[in-house]
């Protein structure tokens, strides 16, 4: 495998503006939240833009991936576009779910996301599933399954990476170790470490020691990829990273669980910064280039704030669509 | 015509299907050696009629005892292009799949905003009455009505069987099939070639005069039996197997309760939270002023399932209970007879 | 008398347990950062009242995400000297356990012959209404009825909360209490020190000659709303909270029915093959020849839930839904009264 | 850790003893299944007895085990006596579990014995439960959990482990690999080795390669045992052996899943033969002792049958005890 750095310059421009979209859309979104634009609650991916870019771009269009409740980064790093994720996370008729799903289930089948879930590892073996209907029907493309390192002592994990090495699937499991389960250090309930569970299970298992670093990330979901293409099938990465924000917006926690050092270490190394400074410095790109780019995401995203908000509700009516194919109604839904 | 067992008959739906449309998978422990009876015309490799013969491993796949990601995997798959049949075997094996039933099979679709189909069948049969103990004993599609965006089929017979599961292969929704062991050897003429049978609609077996007498699954045999006993004794019966719990035919059955005032409900669930209760509680709502009598129970006691033979089968309903709650319903009926004899 | 919130009595009947006997533990995700508000006096580590801190980490146990685990643990542990209080979060978590609740919690006493005591409760808060969107939004409680062996508390006010918490501490049989995130905040005068309601007596929140309401859970405040306007409309309407699921206390309702001829139950569960499904069964079986009108159940309606606040409200039942349903199965009482008007 | 050949003599007559009983048990169990006697169906331990009593033997009284459907070795060899087992596997008052459990769910709470399980991999949480509540109490016990190759594919297995793992329970994950699942084989449903699942979960996993050889087994087990009550945590253990009849008594599979070669390997290595001769060449026993011991089983087990044959049924209202603490009545039980 060549290192991420040979891939072409737009490749890598693309890679910089799709951390930028989520670092800037979450830091919205968290907004919105304060404001009370968006109801109930969001998980940003802020800190973790290059564990979750680095992984969609070393995919093609045709793969699959499923996500979990940190979950705008997934298909923005995808490439889908902003206004109606942030319509959605709004309630909007405009959103990428029509308002029914929200920010915990966001889906845009348009880049191969198919759906983000509220329940913990639910949908990894949903991603399994889409690697087992590609080897059945003969397609070349891999599925990615996103999720966190609490959500890795769920026992559908384990179900799921074994299916997928007995029958050879193509298929990614991507855990984003960010060292904490909502309040709880990965450290206290996890025994031994994520990627050495690979092996038992006939799989590599890799881990990403620096997951702030884009390429590092990229090389390791390529190498896995490139696996899954060719048929020897699946592999399990974990990629260390952090978390700038609490848990979920709006959530207070008054007990202090991550210490100051810590916080210091992740903080000071931004995924975002980090990128930026490579790509001027290898010449990909100019100070200028990075703020043309930086300001054409913030008009971006005060674009997809203003088609969230002027879009209209959904009509009471879609409530009681989409629960089956066919529109039949159930006695006594009403 | 050709007489089938119901457990030929779901072999044949499963033949047609696979034959029909290559995006048609079955997978599920055991099934490459056909251990339950519906994956092969016999159970000898050789012989003609068997799925892995037929249709290969790649389309008939032996899982790892694996519910959960077996049924997630079939979400996955049926939401990315193939058309899995899942057979689960015993239905007491479903729970170790249920947040995968819950929340991603019944609500994939709704909540992505239609942009999911899923496809997928869920089978698996209630062995209950066999000895076979507490964990192999359940008949849980109560839990399953509870849940929208499932859809249920609980067929009681070969011909519908067979017509009923070539819907639920053709729909792309999911659709759990709740089997009974009971009747597996059970016989029916079914008629020649690929036949469906549509969704929510109530089957007639039997026209009656004085009490609807709703029965499913395992139960419908001994309803028509207590049927014909309770004719013997003056009083006309109408049987009505729903066939499909999900949708639920409840207009046939508030129809035939106008038309006889009583209503008896058998199943082979525990009672409470059941069909039953569900079905009561729809036609006390929609035809209380037509109802002459209480509404009568015939289900599973609200019990565990004890594994001596001495203890099991006072549990489930009886012909004789379902006889017992007819003359309740139907208790002035009688008497009137009684006169006139 | 002390004035206490829901969620402070469910703290405050934990703390006195955990006091009184030291086999009680409480493990579940994040109970040691009290990060849903039941383990500590207050969410500060310093704070007098902080359970790590009076009990230590032996006792307050931080899971893994492993509902599965955690449940079969909590059971094993209560078959071995222990009596744990789980804190499962979210009800709608509860499926990744399903097995474990059906097949070992509810079965385990019945199949090994009386042999195991199982003395554990399994805590989950169900938090419908707050646009949390479709998996964190359910209702499960009546597939959890269908199964024998489990007790099901659903208290609607802070004493109920803490007096039946204390009773299903002292169970030696598994129970499941479902409580009501939208009563969290709500508050009630409750009586000082330890005391204990017994499960399987109803409350009646309200005396009324004309029509009962059976409410559960978070709808009883809706349903006390509804009665004081049906009274102002001259319909007396009697409110009855069963406050536990199982085992349920029938004879109160019909006891009820008998009086006043009529019957609306309103929960929060989805309406098909609900709690109200079979207390509605259960009053045509038991009070058919005391009913005057049909039976009308409020209840979720039968479809996922949605996001957006512009969607999700309308699917449950409201103060005005009530009224309605009380309007039907008391036309007549309110047309004499408008006639004496 | 000494070997189990430095046990005190006793304790190795002991063990032979145990493997007859659940041999000339389950070989009668098979044939009252035949007969009609014996309702539903039995998974006979036959071949797999150096397995189970290796294990059980390892274990002190005071601790617990949980095991599955293959389920008479478990209690036997935890010396659970052979009259109320066999008299609940016909289902009679008298049965250890009233009649009310059968074959499948045999429980045996005088020896520790919490319940096997009919379900998969069930009772695997059950037995980390007992492990939680010896460590939580303070008590000096440990649990083990017998389950299967196909239960090894579980996940409840995986979250236990960790669990386990995380909190340094006493306990003991033994996992019986004959080689298949029913007629599954373990190799075309497996990735990886079970025994190297361990590592990633933060505990040994530890391979016995010869199940069939009672003391390998006892060692292993005996050194997992020594770990876990001295705080040091879980152990995973993968005995290789071999069931010598078909799955379950009564089954018939007209699919030749195990190759006749495989058969005669492994049945040309009865654990108890093996054990029989060891015992005599170590001069632990003569011929005699061995003659007299098996006709002193042989003795026992006609007279379980006996017993459970005379026992009278239970009574009817039994069915409706013990579904609870106190009996009371749920609404709408008849
Ligand atoms: C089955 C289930 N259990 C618990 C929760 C509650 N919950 C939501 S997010 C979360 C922490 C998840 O941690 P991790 O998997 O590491 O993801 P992160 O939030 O750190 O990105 C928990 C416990 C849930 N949503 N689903
Ligand atoms: C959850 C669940 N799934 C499937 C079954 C059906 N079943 C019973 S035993 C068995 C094979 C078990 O294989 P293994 O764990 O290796 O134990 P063995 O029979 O080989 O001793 C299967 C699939 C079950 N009882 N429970
Ligand atoms: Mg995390
Ligand atoms: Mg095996």
């Amino acid at each position: 495998m060549d290192s991420g750095w040979t891939l072409p310059e737009e490749t890598l421009l693309e890679m910089q503006r799709r951390m930028l979209r989520i670092r800037l859309f979450d830091e919205r979104a968290s907004k919105m939240v304060k404001r009370g634009y968006i109801p109930g609650t969001v998980h940003t991916s802020i800190g973790q833009e290059a564990q979750v870019v680095g992984a969609c771009m070393a995919l093609v269009a045709g793969d699959k991936i499923t996500g979990n409740h940190r979950s705008h980064g997934h298909p923005i790093g995808m490439g889908s576009p902003l206004g109606p994720l942030m319509a959605e996370l709004v309630g909007k008729a405009t959103g990428v779910c029509k308002g029914k799903g929200g920010s915990l289930h966001l889906a845009d089948y348009a880049v191969g996301s198919l759906g983000e879930s509220g329940i913990t590892a639910s949908s990894i073996p949903i991603a399994m599933g889409a690697g087992l209907s590609a080897k059945v029907l003969g397609e070349d493309r891999i599925a990615m399954a996103f999720f966190g390192d609490g959500a890795a002592n769920q026992g559908v994990l384990y179900e799921s990476m074994n299916m997928a090495s007995a029958w050879k699937l193509p298929v990614i499991f991507l855990c984003e170790n960010n060292h904490y389960a909502l309040s709880t250090p990965s450290h206290t309930v996890t025994g031994g470490r994520i990627s050495d569970r690979g092996h038992g299970f006939g799989m590599p298992g890799i881990r990403v020691e620096n997951g702030q670093d884009l390429i590092a990330v990229y090389d390791a979901v390529a190498t896995a990829a490139a696996r899954a293409r060719s048929g020897e099938g699946p592999s399990l990465i974990e990629v260390m990273t952090y978390r700038f924000r609490e848990h979920s917006e709006g959530l207070r926690i008054n007990v202090d669980y991550r210490d100051a050092a810590e916080k210091e270490y992740w903080t000071s190394r931004d995924p975002i910064a980090l990128f930026r400074a490579a790509l001027i410095e290898r010449g990909f790109a100019t100070e200028d280039d990075m703020l043309a780019m930086e300001a054409q995401i913030a008009a971006d995203v005060d674009a997809c704030e203003k088609f969230a908000m002027e879009s209209p509700d959904p009509a009471p009516e879609v409530a009681f669509q989409d629960l089956y194919s066919e529109a039949y109604t159930l006695e006594g839904v009403l | 015509m050709t007489v089938m067992t119901y457990i030929g008959a779901i072999g044949a739906a499963q033949q047609e299907a696979m034959a029909a449309d290559s995006r048609v998978v079955i997978i599920g422990e055991d099934v490459e050696a056909n251990v339950y009876g519906t994956t092969g015309g016999s159970k000898t490799r050789a012989e003609q009629g068997d799925f892995v013969q037929q249709f290969g491993r790649n389309r008939i796949r032996n899982t790892p005892i694996s519910e959960e990601a077996i049924v997630g995997a079939a979400i996955g798959a049926a939401m990315t292009g193939l058309r899995p049949i899942v057979d689960l075997s015993y239905s007491s094996f479903m729970y170790m799949a249920m947040d995968q039933f819950v929340n991603q099979a019944a609500k994939n679709r709704y909540m992505f905003g239609g942009q999911s189909s899923i496809p997928v069948v869920f089978r698996s049969a209630m062995f209950y009455g066999l000895n076979t103990g507490a964990h192999h004993s359940d008949r849980p599609y109560p839990m399953f009505m509870g849940v929208p965006g499932l859809k249920i089929m609980a067929p009681a017979s070969a011909s519908d069987a067979k017509g009923l599961l070539r819907t639920a292969i053709d729909s792309d929704d999911p659709v759990l099939s709740f089997e009974a062991v009971l009747l597996w050897g059970s016989k029916e003429e079914v008629q020649d070639g690929e036949f469906r049978i549509p969704f929510g609609v109530a089957r007639v077996r039997r026209e009656g005069a004085d009490v609807t007498l709703v029965a499913i699954s395992g139960c419908v045999p001994m309803a028509m039996k207590a049927a014909e006993e309770m004719e013997a004794r003056g009083v006309s019966v109408e049987v009505i197997d729903p066939r499909t719990l999900v949708p639920l035919d409840t207009q046939a059955i508030v129809r035939s309760v106008m038309k006889t005032g009583r209503l008896v409900i058998v199943e082979p669930a525990h009672k409470m939270c059941g069909a039953a209760a569900e079905i009561s509680a729809v036609v006390v709502e929609e035809a209380f002023h037509a109802l002459r009598a209480p509404i009568k129970r015939v289900a599973t006691a609200n019990m565990q399932i004890p594994f001596s033979p001495a203890l099991e089968a006072q549990l489930y309903p009886t012909k004789e209970k379902i006889v017992t709650a007819i003359e309740v319903v139907c208790a002035d009926q009688l008497n009137s007879v009684r006169r006139t004899v």
